[in-house]
């Protein structure tokens, strides 16, 4: 031992280096060809055989690894969005104009101690989060993002999301009652009554909806709206987009009805007695609730990922495709890349005169180039394939709805509670049966699905 | 003996000196803790599962026994001392069924600094600093009313001026305090955005105050028989381009409440103070004239120059949260108004009375009163000849307007706590004392 | 100065008036016996030629020899704040008829006038500390009020009030440890 | 308010999105600075003029104003020969109690100092017993106290300022105020009587040539560590022309012999 410890103890840091990395390169070369030739054919074909339960699987592990950033996004634009209505700027110390601040609140949320009072319950209290977490989580599942793209093709997508809705009612109560707090017990009372009241007006208003499209497939809803703006539902069923609007507001406990979580009167409602990463699943559940009522909104009323104009594309640019230059396009960005970066860097120099220095001249155009290659890249995508176009009109939307969202937040006072339920049963529930029965006539007298020429 | 006459020692110093010194009993060895009372339960052997806030001592008054009895169904719940929406250190004890308040009972003295006690101690000009941080948000209204009692005390009389420059900023500290108000109402309510703007309108008012004065919020400006320092270009150019856009931004900001129906919804006949009620508790200032009394100190009982200046005094009927609050939106047009005329015709001369260094008023005793953008604060001292005052008491308007929660309060729901309280607007600086 | 107020005073309670009535820049004083409070504040309120209705102020005072209560109040009949002087209230034992029956608003006037002096008065429903911790057993703007390091104990403590003071038990063998009587001053 | 149910709403919203396009109010501190006010007294800051000197001389006034007491300062008194010290009670320790006690109108309790160069103040305490605590005659006290230890001790100082319940800036203004009270320590002091039986027998001589053999004249500051001073009364049954050293009479010292003895004793002298 002492011989390689001593030889090891001459030796320099690129020496080491070496000899730590060449093995290991050598052994994931011999591994992959092995992998190729002995071990791809037959794990392929099993998996050829129950493709749909890999694509679960694949869909819920890509829903679990997408939530978080989702969230994420959204509290950080949350913060600067009701920050500049407020005439603030917002967070913009940490990372680029504050992009990491709520990868801080992540980190904060995890670093802090989660502690649970003396009198509470600790099953139910751990619980709580843990359902209201997955009930959220769970409904981005039956969301169509794109033509391809979407978790799993149930055709009752609609029915699922709305007992995904009670689910989260139930995590609420829990932790209203395990929290052993009378601000959470107020909040958790609270929260469950208006859950269950605004429910019913949610529900009926989508059933138009389906009734329209025939299916309660999203994908399929998505499909029968397909075409230019005008084929969207939303101008259908105005009332029922208005209905659904507010009662998904209510439902996500969203600012005019955040009654469950009234700081100024039940101190933190709910989640009063939680902290650390408990808090956490609250936190970002209801960001996620908050993206998943505006992904719906868009799904069920204004088209999902179909373009609001109809337009050519996606034209079938084959020369991306295998029979033209295939894969080969990726070294050739590449190239392009470091290409435009030279000229770039070697022009800002010479023009920029003493103060740039070489190497942030060179920065500087590898920033330039690099943007406008991935912007080239992305065009062409956008252009050769649907399921991009998919996305980028499904987010588009979607963050529209979310920034409205955030900008009833800064805007609204809250809503008593009294109110809030006479509102509900008094107005929403008969105006839904109302907007049911005209589309239920409308159908029958046309005597087909009203889809205009 | 060329040395300034000694400033007198304490009174139980002089009383030593003439040897009536009190026989030091020698300090008792076991002190008396609460702890160790047999007839106080303490948490450890009440057990953790009770947390009702029921005193542990046996009820004192009727009052105390009537609220602390439980009946069936109900629960109680503190609201404060330390809760977002209490406007500093108050703290309500509610009884509630459901979410509907049956009874209230305000605990209060979490910020009781013995402000009378300390004021007995030092000469007249440290009271005027002392009394300052009482109604925090408006502190020049309090050295008004302070100030207007020692110059009645001294018979002093205050150049025309000085006056016109008390009127100046105290207007403008109005302005801001309401603004204040109105921020803190819509944060009651959960509005986000209102606060905000209220702050940024209410700094900028605080700045232009630190140019004139040299504080941003304990002021200590005004002094017995004028005030500390005249106009200067800073302060009145900073006043100039605020006055340019003060109305406009007031309403845009006001704007943003009174039409909105979740808002009037929630205001709108929710703690209603009719007009007996008002005056039997006693409260002054925006409550009371938003039940129907046009009770304004100002125009009532006129001091400094108020009669020269024409403003109106804003009423209502209602009485309700809404109405209280649709009062203090026109207060700020009004004490716009009362600014404009104090500039306008501003006249020149000194800013201080002639007043020896050391002040010792002849034994007597003087009120003073002035109209607090809470309503009346009012000062009533007595002195014995010595430089400090014998007794200094402060009447304080959120103390009287505080004291109608627990009759406004039951039969509305726990969200209207903030509804009321807020509309109210107690300081519990000047409440507790 | 409002000379008018002075005669219609002395018309109306000349009897219960102690001493002249004391009139300074825009203030009129008068001082009444205890007993005669209730009548005294209800005449002033209820007759038309006074109403007084607004209560300025209920204030406490210990001049060292005796307590008073002092009552401001406003009437729109004069441009003159009024202000009663209840004096010669025992500083032992100090009580006072309550003003609760005409204005509820003195409940907490008179909590306060109680927690800093000690001064009882009759028909207030809740009369008890208003800023003090309740097991405070002294009253800290009496003149006599010592600042011991446990302000709970002090020579003003012995007044005797509705409020029992919690006499803890005394140790047999340490008879000093009981409660501090006020010294004979 | 208005007819139509949402529009309050609606102005509301419309109202937050102007405001999402206005310019911002906050300042980013560090970067930039707001503008204070010229007369913002939120700064206890010492001015300098423009030799750059202080313009201050630790007069204690300022500190003795403060309501709150929280003025700390110190300084060297203009001849440099000591340092005196007013703090906040917090910081130095030897005021802490009494700035609170003095304000709930408790008496003021005595309290020796340690690091002001202990003495023992059973001497002060007796003159102010004498003169029983009162802050109205304070020159007496401190001569009395100069006369008991021969120069004015800082700590007795703060003692008298701490017993008679005086501020410090009083008993300090006062010392300072007289020549003849003297913040040194004095090695010797020379007396020389001049009541009419020693005028007549020369002490004015003697006195003369004491003052050119020491450099003082009568009555002057200390001068080479010795001050010549007029004893107050005449001792009963002493010689005629009394002259005493530290109080002690001097026989030897007559008209002729005076001018040597008083040169000897300046060069005997701590300098």
């Amino acid at each position: 031992m002492t011989l390689a410890a001593r030889t090891w103890g001459r030796m320099s840091l690129t020496a080491r280096l070496t000899a730590i990395l060449l093995p290991l390169a050598v052994l994931l070369a011999v591994g992959t060809v092995v992998g190729i030739v002995f071990i791809l054919p037959p794990t392929m074909d099993f998996l050829g055989a129950n493709m749909p339960l890999v694509r679960f699987v694949v869909a819920v592990v890509g829903i679990l690894v997408l939530t978080i950033p989702t969230a994420f996004v959204l509290i950080y634009m949350e913060l600067k969005v009701i920050a500049r209505m407020n005439l603030r700027v917002g967070p913009n110390r940490i990372g680029p104009w504050g992009a990491a601040m709520s990868l801080f609140h992540g980190f904060k949320v995890l670093s802090k101690e989660d502690f649970a009072p003396t009198g509470a319950d600790l099953t139910v209290f751990t619980l709580a989060p843990v359902v209201t977490f997955l009930a959220s989580v769970m409904t981005l599942l039956v969301i169509p993002f794109a033509p391809g793209i979407f978790g799993q093709d149930l055709n009752i997508g609609v029915l699922y999301f709305f007992a995904m809705g009670g689910l989260a009612v139930l995590g609420l109560l829990m932790a209203g009652w395990a929290s052993f707090n009378k601000y959470s017990l107020l909040g958790g009372l609270r929260s469950a009554a208006q859950i269950v009241s605004y429910e019913i007006p949610l529900t009926i208003s989508v059933v138009g909806v389906v009734l329209l499209a025939g299916t309660m497939s999203m994908n399929g809803i998505v499909l029968s709206q397909s075409g230019s703006a005008l084929d969207w539902f939303a101008f259908k069923q105005p009332l029922a987009v208005l209905i659904f609007f507010i009662a998904a507001t209510a439902e996500a406990n969203r600012t005019p009805f955040d009654m469950t979580e009234a700081d100024s009167e039940i101190v933190a409602g709910f989640a009063t007695e939680y902290s650390g990463m408990r808090f956490g699943f609250f936190f970002f559940a209801e960001y996620v609730n908050v993206f998943i009522i505006s992904a719906l909104l868009v799904t069920l009323f204004f088209g999902g990922w179909t373009a609001p104009i109809n337009w050519p594309w996606p034209y079938n640019l084959n020369w991306l495709d295998a029979a033209g230059i295939g894969i080969l396009w990726i070294p050739i960005a590449l190239v392009a890349l470091v290409v435009a970066t030279d000229i770039l860097g070697a022009a800002i120099w010479l023009i920029g005169g003493r103060e740039w220095s070489a190497p942030s001249a060179f920065g500087l155009g590898l920033l330039i180039a690099g943007a406008g290659v991935t912007a080239a890249v992305g065009l062409a995508c956008f252009i050769a394939f649907d399921w991009v176009q998919g996305i980028f009109w499904f987010f588009a939307k979607t963050y529209v709805f979310v920034f409205t969202f955030v900008w009833m937040r800064g805007t609204l006072p809250r809503v008593r509670v009294d109110q809030l339920m006479g509102f509900a049963w008094k107005w929403l529930l008969p105006a839904s049966l109302l907007n049911l029965f005209v589309t239920a006539a409308a159908i029958i007298i046309l005597n087909q699905p009203v889809i205009p020429r | 003996m060329p040395a300034r006459p000694t400033r007198p020692t304490t009174r139980a110093a002089r009383a030593e000196t003439r040897g009536e010194t009190r026989p030091q009993e020698p300090r008792p060895p076991e002190q008396h803790r609460s702890e160790d009372d047999p007839r106080i339960m303490l948490d450890r052997d009440v057990g953790a599962d009770l947390y009702e806030p029921i005193p542990p001592y046996p009820t004192r008054t009727e009052r105390e026994g009537e609220f602390y009895t439980r009946g069936d169904g109900e629960m109680f719940i503190n609201i404060g001392p330390h809760h977002p929406a209490t406007h500093g250190v108050l703290r309500l004890v509610l009884k509630l069924s459901g979410e509907q308040i049956v009874d209230v009972d305000p605990v209060l003295g979490y910020l009781h600094r013995g402000v009378e006690k300390i004021c007995e101690n030092s000469d007249y000009y440290h009271v005027i600093d002392q009394v300052d941080p009482l109604e925090y948000v408006s502190s020049l209204f309090q050295e008004w009313a302070a100030v207007l009692s020692f110059e009645k005390l001294m018979d002093v009389e205050v150049p025309r001026r000085a006056e016109y420059i008390r009127v100046l900023s105290g207007e403008l500290l109005r302005v801001a305090s309401h603004t204040l108000y109105m921020g803190f109402l819509a944060l009651d309510l959960g509005g986000l955005t209102p606060i905000l703007y209220s702050f940024i309108e209410r700094d900028e008012i605080v700045e232009m105050l630190a140019a004139l004065t040299g504080a941003r919020m304990l002021f200590n400006y005004f002094r017995i028989g004028g005030v500390n320092g005249d106009l200067n270009h800073e302060f009145m150019s900073r006043l100039g381009d605020w006055m340019s856009r003060a109305a406009r931004q007031t309403e845009a900001n006001a704007g943003l409440l009174n039409e909105n129906e979740i808002f009037v919804r929630r205001a709108r006949g929710v703690g209603v103070l009719d007009r007996a009620t008002a005056l039997r508790f006693g409260v002054t200032g925006g409550n009371l004239r938003a039940a129907g009394v046009p009770f304004d100190i100002r125009r009532a009982h006129p001091y400094s120059i108020y009669p020269e200046l024409d403003f109106n005094v804003p009423t209502r009927l209602e009485g309700d949260s809404l109405a209280r609050y649709l009062i203090r939106v026109d207060e700020v047009r009004e004490s716009i108004k009362i600014i404009d005329q104090c500039l306008h015709n501003m006249p020149d001369g000194p800013v201080m009375a002639k007043l020896p260094r050391l002040l010792r008023p002849r034994p007597g005793r003087a009120w003073g009163a002035c109209e607090g953008p809470r309503g009346m604060l009012g000062v009533y001292t007595i002195s014995d000849g010595s430089d400090q005052p014998f007794r200094f008491r402060i009447h304080d308007p959120s103390f009287l307007n505080l004291e109608t929660v627990p009759t406004l309060l039951p039969g509305n729901l726990l969200a209207d706590t903030m509804t009321i309280v807020a509309s109210l607007d107690p300081v519990l600086g000047g409440i507790d004392k | 100065m409002d000379r008018t107020l002075k005669r219609r005073l002395e018309a109306r309670l000349g009897t219960q008036i102690q001493g002249p009535i004391r009139q300074r820049h825009d203030q009129t004083e008068i001082r009444i016996q205890p007993g005669d409070v209730p009548d005294v504040l209800r005449t002033l309120h209820d007759s038309v030629d006074f109403r007084f209705e607004i209560l300025a102020d209920l204030a406490g005072v210990d001049t060292g020899e005796s307590m008073q209560v002092v009552y401001h109040l406003w009437s729109e009949t004069s441009p003159d704040w009024l202000r009663i002087i209840v004096d010669g209230i025992s500083r032992e034992d100090p009580r006072c008829p309550s003003a609760t029956f005409l204005w509820t608003g003195a409940e907490w006037l008179e909590r306060e006038a109680y927690d800093m002096f000690g001064i009882v008065f009759e028909g207030n429903r809740d009369l008890r500390r208003i800023f003090m911790p309740p097991d405070y057993t002294s009253f800290p703007l009496r003149k006599d009020f010592l600042l011991p390091d446990d302000a709970a104990r002090s020579p003003g403590e012995g007044v005797r009030h509705v409020e029992r003071p919690y006499a803890p038990a005394v140790v047999a063998d340490d008879p000093a440890a009981g409660v501090r009587r006020a010294p004979a001053s | 308010m208005s007819f139509i149910p949402g529009l309050g709403i609606a102005k509301g919203m419309a109202l937050t999105l102007r405001r999402f396009f206005a310019p911002k109010a906050t300042i980013q501190y560090p970067e930039t600075k707001p503008d204070i006010a010229v007369r913002f007294r939120g700064r206890l800051q010492l001015l300098y003029d423009e030799f750059g000197n202080l313009k201050c001389e630790t007069c204690f006034q300022c500190a003795q104003a403060c309501p709150v007491e929280c003025i700390d300062m110190g300084g060297h008194d203009t001849k440099g020969r000591f340092y005196t010290h007013w703090g906040p009670a917090e910081t130095y320790g030897e005021r802490r109690e009494e700035s609170a006690l003095r304000r709930s109108g408790r008496p003021v309790p005595d309290q020796a100092f340690t690091h002001f160069g202990p003495i023992d103040l059973v001497a002060v305490e007796e003159i102010l017993e004498a003169r029983d605590y009162d802050p109205g005659n304070m020159l007496p006290i401190l001569e009395e106290v100069q006369a008991a230890y021969g120069y004015l001790p800082i700590a007795a100082i703060k003692h008298i300022s701490h017993v008679t319940g005086a501020s410090y800036a009083l008993v300090y203004g006062t010392a300072t105020y007289y020549s003849h009270l003297s913040f040194e320590r004095q090695a010797r002091t020379v007396a020389v009587c001049r009541c009419t039986s020693c005028l007549l027998a020369g002490s004015g001589r003697i006195a003369n040539a004491i003052g050119e053999g020491l450099g003082t004249k009568l009555g002057g500051g200390p001068a080479g560590g010795v001050a010549l001073e007029q004893l107050p009364t005449h001792t009963p049954g002493a010689a005629s022309p009394l002259v005493t050293l530290d109080g002690k009479p001097q026989a030897d010292v007559t008209e002729t012999s005076a001018a040597a003895w008083s040169r000897s004793l300046a060069g005997k002298s701590v300098a």
